[in-house]
């Protein structure tokens, strides 16, 4: 018998938070045809064990940079459940009151330091923050995570080479769903080769099945305990999907971007119920247990939506508030 | 043999029939061969005219200089962008490259790209996603800089925009895409570098860019119920600036309002009020003004994003103001049960 | 106690002494710690600082996304770029991210980043290397830009936007750095956001940005020979924009010219006449005016780069035109002997 | 004996090049304390190799693109020497009418399409010469030539993988003297790899000897075989050194920012005499044909240098003409 690589406390924590994750993106998309949440929202169904991994690697005083599609990570890093939807239904009680809505959600209290609307934007953020970690002599880790396309800008080259030249305590996730909106990998990419990149960076690179939680925690806290100990970056590629559309909560297959059955085989590699075989037949944790977490998790969820609507818009006169710090 | 086609339409024709004519015109672009086609701009390009029409990766940059290289080895490239807040990634090559490059071949070389950009606002698009950036543009020589506002100029100005030889940034408002005006069939051309009246009136003159001419149509009916005679120019390019017509119009009705879908300052609108005031001193009857965007970026919730985006209830209420009446009550009323981050249903045309 | 400096030392001075107190502080750029160190605006700091003074890799972007990080996890670092052209690199990470960053958490975060840029001219820099962008970053809420003229703004001023809380763009013209002017030593502020009146007088405003205040205090000293009395007001920080002492000086005067570094079109200069007669509607004697670049890139070759940019004689010959007056010969003549694309030697102060 | 890598008829048109430029690049350097060519002016004395086999293993029809050093690649590719000349003296016979200089050379007419004074801005720019050749059907070649420094832009990343995506008919030619005006590329990249890095572009890519224009003859040729008959891009890497200051004419090892022993070293490996020594060992031109070819340059350039001097400026209404194409 090989030696487990999780235990049962990690087991817990990474079961909550992927559970998490997908319980309220599912909320949202349920309650998204309400036509209530006014903004943009790029769900992460399907790809939750990357953000909740990630997430479960990391310390409090860690940083974690993300995307749009960023609600994921959000949680995982520990922001607060009730904010993060107050902010989806614009209301003042939301993160950032209203004003940036699923794009752009912060949780800075918990390390979650910025997200951003433009693809590859938070990259080199990312590095900025290791960079002060390591200049102000801390043990901090700094993640940067994105998608596929992110790595096809520019800046994504630049912040590996500095990231690599200065040995920053950075990790790179890439959450390869192959696609960018309803384009294919191979039709923007030389070769589907995201992780080998890190060669030319002097690198470490790895690439793990974004579906298996497991996995994705193993690389995590290997290239985590790296940059802490100062052993500099790593790019981790996590191959996965997204089941639902770009941008919104419906299901788009029929658009014909993608075929029935490549869905299909995905959403058979779903990474709750895996991760729940997973942890029940390696006797980690109890179906009831599961079913315990699950429960808490719905009825909190359902109480934060309730809190959301229910709570107030921001006055009008904040419209030309905070555009300053003080 | 003139019909009814949408914005969206008119631009998906006008790339069609110059990719027609001139096998040299490609176009690229984030998802132009996607099942959306750049909100049908492009659709049905990519099955008329194979790799001519195609996607490309998320470098905008690299991208533009693609175009460029292509364009001075004789293509002529039309690239779009979904949202013209991308093109900040691609400033190095349009701003420095692209349009330096005839000035400093001492003439010799054309840059023949078309950047579509479109600017837009609604549903939360918050502050990354709803800029209105053209002043940027409009303040490089060696760029022109267009923005239609009606399916027949916007058909008739992107097929002037690729056949120019020059670096066009052709900028088209979201809002716009749904309405609908007459557009001949075939190949026709508007002219770079013409502002057009497009309401006549006597009292106060609007210079509205793209989308706020619409807004800018909307207060003059309204006022028109007050017995005030407004009269519209559609600014349609900014650069070069055919700024006669507004002069023209502002000596006629000794006032000016200028009507931005950007920002205030620095922006595009101080540019036509010092342009007419410099021609025009002692003769505007009050003093000029601007409706832009409040100085603060977008903010996502509705809540406040109603009070982001000027409206025609807001010229009117600038116009009442610059002519020393009291707004009427029922100009406010008529517009704000509308969702404003939604497009107006009322602004369907025919235009 | 107050010494002579240089412009130069001036900056270096201002960003020695935040090094020290605030351990937060770093400079970062192309050639900081090079034997050139910036045109000596960084010489030293890498010998006092260490590490917290570096070079950079040639990644404009990145390596602005990098600083933002690098605020927002708490330090306060400066960045430097020996020409404002590569900013065009790093627009997105400028305007997209530091500029929102503020306002899109809610009042929560703040970005205190300095992003130093020169401006120049001369010698044949040519189209990519002499542009004047400052008009852009006006334009962008959630942006300071600073632009001081002398030594002892240069220093308060970089003081004060590194102890600012928000993104500030520094612009320094590089004609002024070999300029002398009396600094105080230790840590002292010019606050952000106020205009200076540089030069008292009754007849004419002239409100003038960075390098060109030197040339409109030229020639006020030209026109006061011919008894005409100039006011000068030295705009100092574009954004946010003080424009109070220019309307005032305007008001009184009634007359306005405003004297830019950059280019006219949609430019920084017709924010100024817009502010103004927005203001002082039916007060001012005459059109306003704006001396700016002519429309078109730099040219390289002395023969046309010596009538591309304004100087003193031409805003001599403007405000004659204004005030009605034919200008005299000899205002011409005592500038056109200096060679036009090297610093001229009778600016250099003290101020 | 191993075969010769070169005939006599490529040896003299490798050693015009080689010495073109050098005498070029030296009488600007002699001419340029006068004061007169009042512009940037950035020399390629010690790198005169590269340039000189790159133009030397292009077709009059294929395209190339440089940097503001770039009169090396412009003289290979055949520009007229007197236009250059006269630019450089902002004269209305230069190859721009006076209007940009020795930083932004073009030479249309023989395919030199382009140069920018802004690090890796033709890159991208290349990319699209190859892009219009391959949908046109045409097999010609477009290359892009840039320095090290350039690497670290973000447009450099973005242009290798479009070009490897698309297999466009592009060869990239990196001049690496290791330094970007005063800074080591140890200062700036995180590993002396850049050849490697085509590996992530599913790219072929060749370090060289920069100062051997033999060997870069002989890379090059490959690329352009490989670029011409469909096979797509090659990333060369030609190692090599900037003997005078960055810009302009003066010696500036003395400001300490490299070793002498390094610069002695390199000039030891000197590409001119290293190239005599090669062609008349190995028989393929006589000292004899060397000095009648260097002689006849000298000539030619002095004679160039006295018509840039003696034309005449343009005239000052041409300022504002040629901002647009009609
Ligand atoms: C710089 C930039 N270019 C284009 C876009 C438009 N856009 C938004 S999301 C997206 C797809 C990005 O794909 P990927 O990085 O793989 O992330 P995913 O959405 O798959 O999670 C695109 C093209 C953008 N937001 N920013
Ligand atoms: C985008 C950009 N950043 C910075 C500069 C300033 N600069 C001019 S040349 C140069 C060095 C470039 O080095 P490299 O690419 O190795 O070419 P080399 O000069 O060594 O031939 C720098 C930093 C510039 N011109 N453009
Ligand atoms: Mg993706
Ligand atoms: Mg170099």
């Amino acid at each position: 018998m090989t030696s487990m690589p999780i235990d049962t406390t990690q087991a817990r924590a990474l079961y909550t938070k992927l559970v998490l994750i997908r319980e309220v993106e599912e909320l949202i998309a349920h309650a998204y045809a309400e036509q209530q949440m006014r903004c943009p929202t790029h769900l992460c169904v399907g790809q939750e064990a990357v953000p909740a991994a990630v997430g479960t690697a990391l310390r409090p005083d860690d940083y974690i940079f993300g995307t749009y599609r960023g609600h994921g990570i959000y949680l995982a890093k520990g922001g607060s459940l009730r904010a993060m939807l107050a902010e989806l239904y614009g209301k003042a009680a939301g993160v950032t009151r209203g004003k940036s809505g699923s794009m752009q959600l912060i949780a800075p209290e918990v390390g979650f330091l910025c997200a951003s609307a433009l693809v590859g934007g938070t990259i080199p953020i990312a590095v900025g923050g290791g960079l002060a970690a390591k200049m102000r002599g801390e043990d901090r880790v700094s993640v940067a995570v994105f998608g596929d396309a992110a790595t096809e800008e520019g800046v994504f080259h630049e912040a590996m080479n500095f990231a690599s030249l200065k040995k920053l305590p950075v990790v790179f996730v890439c959450e390869n769903n192959f696609f960018a909106v309803y384009t294919h990998i191979s039709a923007r990419q030389c070769a589907d080769n995201i992780y080998q990149r890190a060669a030319a960076y002097d690198m470490h690179g790895v690439r793990v099945d974004g579906n298996d939680i497991v996995a994705v925690y193993e690389a995590m806290r290997e290239a985590v305990a790296v940059a802490r100990n100062g052993g500099g970056p790593t790019l981790i590629e996590a191959r996965t999907y997204r089941w639902r559309e770009h941008c919104g909560p419906n299901w788009d297959n029929d658009l014909g971007y993608r075929s029935a059955e490549e869905a299909k085989n995905w959403m058979q590699q779903e990474p709750v119920k895996r991760f729940e075989r997973f942890v029940t037949e390696a006797r980690l944790l109890s179906a009831d247990e599961l079913r315990t977490i699950r429960e808490r998790i719905v009825e909190e969820a359902a109480e934060a939506l309730t809190f959301a609507k229910n709570s107030p818009f921001p006055d009008a006169c904040e419209l030309l508030t905070g555009v300053y710090a003080p | 043999m003139s019909r009814l086609l949408t914005y969206a339409q008119a631009l998906n024709e006008a790339v069609s029939l110059t990719m027609e004519v001139d096998p040299a015109v490609f176009i690229i672009g984030e998802g132009v061969d996607d099942p959306k086609g750049i909100f049908g701009s492009t659709s049905g390009l990519k099955e008329k005219f194979g790799d001519r029409a195609s996607d490309m990766p998320l470098s905008e940059n690299g991208m533009t200089g693609v175009i460029i290289g292509a364009a001075l080895a004789g293509m002529r490239p039309v690239m779009t962008h979904q949202r013209i807040d991308f093109t900040l990634l691609a400033l190095d090559q349009i701003v420095n490259h692209a349009a330096k490059r005839c000035y400093t071949s001492g003439g010799r070389q054309g840059v023949p790209i078309t950047i579509r950009c479109i600017i837009g606002r609604g549903w939360g698009q918050g502050s990354q996603h709803s800029q209105s950036l053209h002043s940027f543009f409009a303040h490089i020589p060696g760029l022109k800089v267009v923005m239609p506002t009606t399916p027949y100029d916007a058909k008739g100005l992107l097929i002037a925009s690729i056949e120019d030889n020059n670096p066009v940034v052709f900028i088209e408002h979201r809002w716009l895409y749904n309405i609908n005006g007459q557009v001949p069939e075939g190949l026709y051309r508007v002219p770079i570098g013409e502002a057009k009246m497009v309401r006549e009136g006597s009292d106060l003159t609007i210079a509205a860019v793209s989308y706020m001419t619409l807004e800018a149509l909307r207060a003059a009916d309204m006022l028109a119920e007050a017995g005030v005679s407004v009269e519209v120019v559609d600014v349609r390019t900014l650069r070069p600036l055919d700024d006669k017509p507004i002069i023209n119009s502002a000596r006629k009705t000794g006032r000016l309002l200028v009507a931005d879908t950007g920002w205030k300052a620095a922006g595009f609108s101080a540019e036509i009020v010092a342009r007419v005031v410099e021609e025009l001193h002692g003769l505007l009857k009050c003093a000029p003004r601007r409706i832009a965007l409040p100085d603060c970026p977008t903010p996502t919730t509705p809540a406040l994003a109603n009070n982001y985006y000027p409206r025609s209830v807001d010229l009117v209420a600038a116009v009442c103001d610059m002519l020393g009446m009291k707004p009427d009550r029922p100009f406010a009323q008529a517009t704000t049960a509308v969702p404003l981050d939604l497009p107006d249903k009322l602004f369907t045309g025919p235009f």
